[in-house]
């Protein structure tokens, strides 16, 4: 099985040659995008069919001349193998509509099927050294398709950012690794599991950072935000909503399987950088008024709801409670999944407004339901999905993580019985600002009046990309619906991990789901859904039958006031205003400033807002001042005159000459 | 017998580094050229010396290449060179004499300890000889860190071989290959600093360093 | 046979919910008039008003969307299929174990998201305070709401709310600190979600002050009723939620017989009554607060639904 | 001595540095140049399969068989290159016709000495050897006779000058601990059978004899007390002359090195040579990924890269073990290849934009895409980027010291990191942005550039298995 796999993400590979030949002409772009459909078709289908099936492995002379480049394909690369496809499937649909107006074609299509399989290397590799050749090509590829409009100069310092933490992450797992291989080099998997390491919690930690920052926690997140707006919508959407996601692969790969038994208190280092990841990727998320940024940000949210999940899954495996640990631990991979499904939707219906209208900036935009109606549907579908309305799939997963946060009283240690009340408070904050966030992006893209031309003219996109977003908001629904399905897909890979599974869930009567049978609560998407359409047309049916259905149109109520202008609407800033003087002024010391013209004077008043972004402030800036400080000290050894370099050959002779005479 | 050789051996090794220090100790272009000469010649005798106690005949051809060429034409050359380049005026070292003595005379000191301690097992000549040699060598390399003009570097320069042809000759048996690879590099050496020193010359008028150090890559 | 008898009480608490919102908006008016020394519409008003609106044609704004039309129905059936899961005068209901006090409090959220989209969709700027001071606040009520429920949970076992209510009636839980705390916050967040005194005024139309009424400031006719049926039964909902979790005597256990039935539909309105009585007596006690300084209101609810958590983390009998 | 393929390695370029010495004219002495260094380069190839027995002067084994095709292969590669730099500066009159025969000539007197060092048995003509590479590469630093160049030569000379005569008062002092057990005369100096009787030798001498030869040898090497000479060097230098000096001197210097390491190896009492290797690499590399920040001229500031390379390589050697010394020869490999491809594509940039200043140059892969994305694929395999070569070695390095001494691997990751930051931090401004400079299409060759650069991606995922067999047993040598 996994050596099919590898051959297909060999065929992905081939596809590069293609598209650079074939870069310039329109039909490269159908050729690329149509064979990436295919191979990542062909590779969920592969994914799929080994879910449930035992794990094969397989050994390529590559990579390390002793060693060779070990691939295997268990449940839980599986599971992450066709999220990862999945995805990029729906990307390359999506990107044969959207492609056509990329500007500089042979920066983007040679990368885009590396890319994809570079991600799906990662999740077979079985090896320290193929695990990280793969981990960084995947970087490499998409540092690339983030330069790839590099003639506007935020995306080059995007790129320059993304491009340094993500080394600084590899050189974290390089560490990690360097730890669970112990100095004799075992470095393939297998040999990790069997040794038993030492400094487990070494290893986690360091994992923690090198996949941390992949995925985008909070200390580690500042490259996302940047990175993925400046790459093409299609692949921005892939690096949220997929990349991200191999991130917490990793993570869970090494934590889980190679570090041995966990120690209690690994998971409330990672809870509490959860808890602080899923706020404050919100709050950044609503201040944004530009569309990308924001879902950008909203991403570094999701992957700390995902590691919530983890986190639990890590202290309950930590004190054996094995079915508390399967439920946490599943209701994190399920977040994987309807992530990678919503996050893609919204960005590709940001590539089509983007498409559509030239404008990324929320505030440039509005009234695009009138013209671009199938989009704002299928948009509307994602933002229900991601604000977690009951009969969708983004509900499911928080269902279950709240379920498992019910379940940790029974944890003996003190730490966790404070830590884990405080992070529910957190998840329940932050769902409830992300609904906030979802409407604000919602309404005023979509809804009310448009506030510039560019806004008016708008046309609805291609049917391929529309084909791709429907085909995601459908998937999101049944999700929503039968989540048992899915839950029991996973059933292997968390069984592999924590040593237990959830119950069966296809079994329980009418497809309602139930967590652990102690809990004795259930929830019922398909009931759900049924029960809200019954009702809906039992009104619609009553008032057809019953209301009048004359209808008027009219100008809408404007409290006498004549101005019709669009300024009048509710903007992205004013309308996150109230959020952000209850949070804002703590988190980004956000303080606005108004002057008002003098009496009499007819200028306009001006309202300016700063505000700081305190982890940039207080981590990242002293750093790049701090080397560039050094850069500088050091810089005048270039300058020195030659006899200064030569009394430095001669100090060097002497230091050493004296420690010869000392020494030995 | 043994007790005579191996004093008159010490006695020139000796000699050859209180030269060492004279050379530190000059600030006139003519003086140092003539104290190098004298330095080499002495050098010349040692290195025949050694050849007679040792009776290797191929050390004569050492000594007298040393002499030939390091004590008699490189000096006049660089004679010549400082008349046509018309700088035989003063010398501002850079450190000044009384601490440049007080280094060399902590170099020795160093040479001595880092030599003797690591050498307990050779035969006591060879032994004298690398301390000496090593003296020899810091203090050229110490003469031409204090040097600011060109020609006295390459005159630092030159001492430091003279120091290793000391040392070449200490240990007994080297191969003749050493002796003419170090008269080999003294030849190409100095062509080189000759064609150097006129287009130095040649192109901006000085020989003083300082003018060099004006046009390092990369100006702050 | 079971079946159908579970199926009939079903339908009757569906029916019977969807009777009583208006007359509990009435009753809270009514007193609310009497305490104010003046006489008050009378105690149907609401169902003529329903009435009345059904019948008068819906003006709709030039720039209301496809949108603006469908979300009333999509509010209404959320409120209602929220209101139908939550027990009334008997525990066991055949669609409790389909969803959960979690998926109550979600079901409402989705009804507020689409509330404030229909806000936005008219592009003026009445609409968009509405949205987003009502979507403020849902950022805190919601946790605080969900804190609640993590306490509750934590003591009857599971988040089912006819099994917390059958755990609450059989006394076991006794009176505990973290059930008092509990019980405050939920009154507070009642009365934030319903747009009640202190955080929003219902009866007035000024547009600066008004959140929930600003939302709904362009609806009209059969839109406006189906959108005020649904803000009534809300308003049922949070009162029999008080009701059930807090003053759960009286209640029908499952499959008992037609007498106990009765017995709780009696109980039921006269905790209905006291409810809406006593939430008149507050309203009249308390002036708006201004909208800055709800934040620190719900705050405090938030802290105490934390607290309560906290309690029941840390201790089993707290 | 036969005339086995030993003594041809050797006999081919000084040959053709005569020839060339002579004949006049641009275009057939540029065809003799190439001719030359591919006939060395076939012969060397010949060595891999039939290797003479050692003789008192020549002798191949495993180490120094990989380093000869490799710096043939290296030379062969930057002639095909000069053949088209040079007609270039021709053309725009930084070279005279006068000189140009100076400079073929120099060239193959240059590869002579290198192949030479790497072959000779006997450490004395080793000394020799690589005393006169400096001298041929100080002329050839200075050819362009302006006045950075002259400064950067006599720097260059003074510099190399006094770290030769140290590296000659270390192969004294070995030849005197070697002198009581294996007796006078030239079989002292012969290092096969230095190697046999390493275990009897003085022990204290040796260490002395270590300390003049790293620091000796170390100046060659470039490691950072001493590096003054290599960026100047680098960037006053024609192109062609700073890859081979970065490629194939630095790696040559490092060899001899090698060699002495071995001894001191073999001799257990001896003072372990690590930490001072491991001091020395780390300070090197910190130091140069800190000075890449502020470089204003292309060349130096990849010349620094090379000295950060430099310090990594010396700090794997210094660490020791099987794992650590594979990295490390590997490494050399690896970066010779990968910097002589860099300034092969940093050659022809300048060229095109008629400066070496970064500031005067931009958006390299708008104007000039091939040459462009090949100076991007260059400086991505140099900061150890993965899919290329150099991440292997940086792999192995990292995860065999961690586990040993964790602070001596952070310290290494921090500085590759730095490093890594500094060059990206100029590339964004060289190759994306908007366009600066000049945008006339370079007449040039890139087959040299992209033939080394698919070496490193190869070798990146897939080794031959006699490299490594080498390599491995090299390793277990170096102790």
């Amino acid at each position: 099985m996994v050596l099919v796999a590898l051959i297909l993400c060999a065929a992905l590979l081939a596809i590069v040659p293609i598209a650079i030949a074939t870069g310039r002409s329109p039909s490269g772009r159908i050729i690329v995008y149509g064979a990436s459909l295919v191979a990542t078709t062909a590779l969920v289908l592969i994914a799929l069919g080994s879910l449930f099936a035992p794990p094969s492995t397989v050994t390529l002379p590559l990579g390390l001349p002793w060693l060779g480049a070990h691939f295997r394909l268990d449940a839980l690369s599986a599971f992450f193998l066709a999220v990862v496809n999945l995805g990029g499937a729906a990307a390359s649909l999506y990107a044969i509509g959207y492609g056509a107006h990329e500007t500089a074609p042979l920066r983007v299509l040679p990368f885009y099927p590396a890319f994809l399989a570079g991600m799906s290397l990662v999740v077979l590799a079985d090896d320290a050294f193929s695990f990280l050749v793969s981990w960084e090509f995947m970087s490499l590829t998409s540092w690339a398709l983030v330069m790839a409009h590099h003639r506007v100069a935020d995306n080059a310092r995007a790129g320059y950012i993304y491009l340094i933490m993500a080394s600084a992450g590899t050189a974290a797992l390089i560490l990690t690794f360097g730890l669970l291989a112990g100095p004799e080099g075992a470095y393939t998997f297998a040999q990790m599991r069997a040794a038993y390491p030492e400094f487990g919690a070494a290893v986690v930690l360091l994992a923690l950072v090198g996949a941390g920052s992949k995925a985008g926690l909070v200390p580690l997140h500042v490259w996302l935000p940047l990175a993925h707006p400046a790459a093409p919508s299609h692949v921005s959407a892939l690096m949220s909503s997929v990349m991200t996601k191999v991130a917490v692969y990793g993570f869970v790969r090494i934590a889980f399987d190679l570090a041995g038994e966990p120690a209690w208190w690994w998971s409330i280092v990672v809870l509490t950088l959860a808890g602080i990841t899923t706020v404050m990727g919100v709050l950044y998320a609503l201040m944004q008024h530009d569309l990308k940024r924001l879902l950008a940000y909203h991403t570094v949210e999701n992957i700390g709801i995902i590691f919530i999940g983890i986190g639990l899954a890590l202290a309950f495996k930590a004190h054996g409670m094995a079915a508390a640990a399967a439920l946490a631990l599943t209701a994190g991979l399920l977040h994987v999944f309807n992530h990678s499904l919503f996050k893609s939707l919204l960005f590709f219906g940001a590539g089509a407004v983007l498409n559509a209208t030239g404008e990324r900036d929320m505030e440039h935009l509005g009234g695009l339901i009138h013209r671009m109606p199938q989009t704002a549907f299928v948009f509307l579908v994602g933002c229900a999905a991601i604000s977690a309305l009951p009969p969708l799939n983004g509900f499911v997963s928080e269902w279950l993580t709240f379920q498992a946060i019910l379940l940790s009283p029974q944890l003996p240690s003190w730490g966790l019985k404070l830590i884990v009340p405080a992070v529910g408070a957190l998840l329940a904050l932050s769902a409830a600002l992300a609904a906030a966030c979802f409407v604000k992006a919602f309404g005023v893209t979509f809804l009310g009046r448009p506030r510039m031309p560019a806004a008016e003219r708008a046309h609805e996109t291609d049917r391929f990309s529309l084909a791709a977003m429907g085909f995601l908001a459908a998937l999101c629904l049944v999700a929503g619906i039968v989540p048992g399905i899915f839950m029991d897909a996973l059933a292997p890979a968390v069984t592999s991990l924590v040593g237990q599974r959830l119950p069966i869930q296809t079994g329980v009567e009418w497809l309602s789901i139930v967590p652990i049978a102690e809990s004795r609560s259930s929830y019922n998407g398909l009931l759900v859904f049924l029960f809200m359409i019954i009702s809906g047309t039992l009104a619609a049916s009553a008032i057809h039958r019953l209301a009048s259905d004359r209808l008027r149109r009219a100008p809408p109520w404007d409290c006498g006031y004549p101005d019709p202008s669009p300024a009048t609407q509710y903007t992205a800033d004013s309308f996150a205003q109230p959020i952000r003087r209850v949070f804002g002024t703590v988190v980004f010391r956000a303080c606005e400033h108004g002057e008002m013209p003098p009496p009499g004077d007819t200028s306009p008043a001006r309202l300016t807002v700063t505000m700081r972004d305190l982890v940039w402030d207080t981590l990242y800036a002293p750093l790049a001042s701090g080397v560039g400080a050094a850069a500088d000290r050091l810089n005048h050894l270039q300058f020195l005159t030659i006899r200064q370099f030569l009394s430095l050959v001669f100090a060097a002779l002497i230091i050493l000459l004296l420690v010869l005479a000392i020494w030995p | 017998m043994r007790g005579l050789t191996f004093d008159i051996a010490h006695m020139l090794a000796g000699s050859l580094v209180l030269i060492s220090f004279l050379q530190l100790y000059q600030d006139r272009l003519y003086a140092l050229l003539n104290v190098f000469a004298l330095h080499a010649f002495v050098l010349a005798l040692s290195v025949a010396w050694q050849a007679y106690v040792q009776s290797a005949p191929h050390l004569y051809v050492t000594a007298a290449i040393a002499l030939v060429f390091k004590a008699i034409i490189i000096p006049v050359a660089l004679h010549r060179i400082i008349v046509r380049l018309g700088i035989h005026r003063e010398i501002e070292k850079v450190v000044g004499v009384g601490t440049a003595m007080l280094i060399g005379m902590g170099l020795v000191a160093l040479s001595m300890v880092v030599m003797l301690r690591v050498t307990t097992g050779a035969d006591p000549l060879a032994r004298e000889d690398l301390a000496f040699a090593l003296s020899v060598v810091l203090l050229g390399l110490l003469m031409m860190v204090t040097r600011r003009n060109a020609v006295g570097q390459v005159v630092g320069f030159m001492s430091l071989e003279n120091g290793l042809v000391l040392a070449a000759t200490g240990a007994k048996g080297m191969p003749l290959v050493v002796e003419i690879s170090v008269a080999f590099s003294i030849l190409i050496a100095f062509i080189v600093i000759g064609i150097f020193l006129f287009r130095i010359r040649e192109r901006f008028d000085t020989v003083d360093l300082q003018a060099l150090d004006r046009f390092r890559g990369e100006r702050r | 046979m079971a079946l159908i008898l579970d199926l009939a009480v079903q339908g009757a608490q569906m029916l019977l919910v969807l009777l009583l919102a208006p007359l509990l908006t009435g009753l809270t008016r009514k007193v609310k008039a009497h305490l104010l020394r003046r006489q008050g519409p009378p105690l149907l008003q609401p169902y003529r008003d329903l009435v009345r609106l059904m019948r008068k044609e819906v003006v709709l704004a030039e720039n209301a969307s496809w949108l603006f039309r469908v979300i009333p129905y999509l509010v209404f059936a959320a409120t209602w299929v929220a209101a139908s899961l939550v027990p009334t005068f008997g525990t066991g209901l055949l669609f409790s174990w389909s969803a959960d006090l979690i998926a109550i409090i979600a079901l409402l959220a989705s009804a507020r998201f689409y509330l404030a989209l229909a806000g936005l969709d008219v592009g003026t700027s009445f609409g968009g305070i509405g949205s987003s001071r009502e979507v403020m606040i849902a950022s805190l009520a919601e946790p605080a709401m969900v804190m609640i429920v993590f306490t509750l949970a934590l003591i009857a076992g599971s988040t089912q709310l006819s099994t917390m209510a059958a755990y609450l009636i059989s006394g076991e839980a006794g009176l505990r600190v973290s059930l008092g705390l509990a019980l405050i916050a939920l009154i507070i967040v009642a009365i934030a979600e319903n747009a009640r005194i202190p955080v929003d005024n219902p009866a007035t139309h000024l547009e600066l002050t008004m959140v929930h009424e600003a939302m709904v400031l362009e609806y009209s006719g059969r839109h406006l009723a189906l959108i005020d049926l649904a803000a009534s039964l809300k308003l049922l909902l949070y009162v029999s939620l008080i009701a059930c979790l807090f003053t759960p005597w009286g209640m029908a256990a499952p499959g008992t017989g037609v007498a106990a039935l009765v017995l709780g539909v009696v109980s039921y309105l006269g905790k209905l009554a006291a409810g809406g009585i006593l939430l008149a007596l507050f309203e009249t006690s308390i002036a708006k607060m201004r909208v800055f300084r709800v934040p620190e209101f719900l705050g405090a609810a938030l802290m105490l639904g934390l607290l309560a958590t906290l309690l029941r983390f840390v201790s089993g009998s707290l | 001595m036969s005339l086995d393929a030993v003594t041809a390695v050797l006999l081919i370029p000084a040959l053709a540095a005569a020839l060339l010495a002579l004949l006049p004219g641009y275009r057939a002495t540029a065809r003799l140049n190439i001719l030359a260094t591919l006939l060395t380069f076939l012969v060397a190839l010949s060595l891999l399969f039939t290797r003479p027995a050692p003789g008192p002067y020549l002798h191949v084994d495993d180490l120094n068989n990989v380093f000869i095709v490799l710096t043939t292969f290296v030379g062969f590669t930057t002639s095909v290159f000069s053949a088209s730099y040079i007609d270039h500066e021709l053309e725009i009159g930084r070279l005279t016709p006068t000189f140009l025969r100076f400079y073929h000539a120099m060239y193959q007197v240059l590869m002579f000495a290198m192949n030479l060092a790497l072959v000779a048995n006997n450490i004395g003509v080793m000394w020799v050897a690589i005393e006169l590479a400096t001298l041929t590469t100080v002329l050839m630093v200075g050819i362009y006779r302006t006045h950075e160049a002259l400064e950067a030569a006599w720097k260059y000379f003074i510099l190399g000058s006094v770290g030769i005569a140290l590296a000659l008062f270390g192969t004294i002092l070995v030849y005197m601990a070697a002198r009581p057990s294996i007796g006078e005369g030239l079989d002292a100096m012969i290092w096969t059978t230095l190697m046999e009787r390493a275990a009897s030798f003085d022990p204290a001498l040796l260490n002395v004899a270590f300390v003049f030869l790293l620091l000796g040898y170390g100046t060659k090497v470039g490691l950072a007390p001493l590096h003054a000479w290599l960026p100047d060097a680098h960037s006053e230098g024609p192109t062609p002359i700073s890859a081979v000096l970065s490629g194939l001197l630095l790696n040559v210097a490092l060899y001899a090195l090698l060699r002495f390491k071995m001894l001191l190896a073999a001799n257990p009492e001896a003072l372990a040579p690590g930490p001072l290797m491991v001091t020395m690499g780390l300070i090197s590399a910190l130091f140069a990924a800190f000075m890449l920040y502020r470089r204003r001229d292309i060349k130096r500031m990849f010349a620094y890269s090379s000295i950060e390379h430099m310090g990594i390589i010396t700090f794997a050697f210094g660490m020791g073990g099987p794992l650590a010394n594979f990295a490390g020869l590997l490494h050399m490999t690896m970066h010779s290849l990968t910097k002589s491809a860099i300034f092969f594509a940093v050659g022809h940039v300048s060229q095109v934009k008629g400066t070496q200043r970064i500031a005067d140059m931009g958006g390299l892969t708008e104007t000039h895409p091939v040459l462009g994305w090949g100076l991007v694929l260059g400086v991505v395999a140099i900061a150890g980027l993965p899919p290329l070569g150099i991440f292997m070695s940086e792999f192995l390095v990292v995860t065999s010291t961690f586990a040993r001494a964790p602070w001596l691997a952070i310290i290494l990751v921090l500085a590759i990191l730095i490093g890594l930051a500094g060059l990206f931090l100029r590339l964004n401004t060289i190759a994306f942005g908007e366009p600066r400079g000049p945008v006339a299409e370079a007449k040039a060759s890139y087959v040299p550039m992209f033939a080394h650069l698919a070496l490193v991606l190869v070798a990146g995922i897939y080794m031959p298995p006699h490299l490594v067999a080498w390599f491995q047993n090299v390793a277990k040598l170096l102790g």
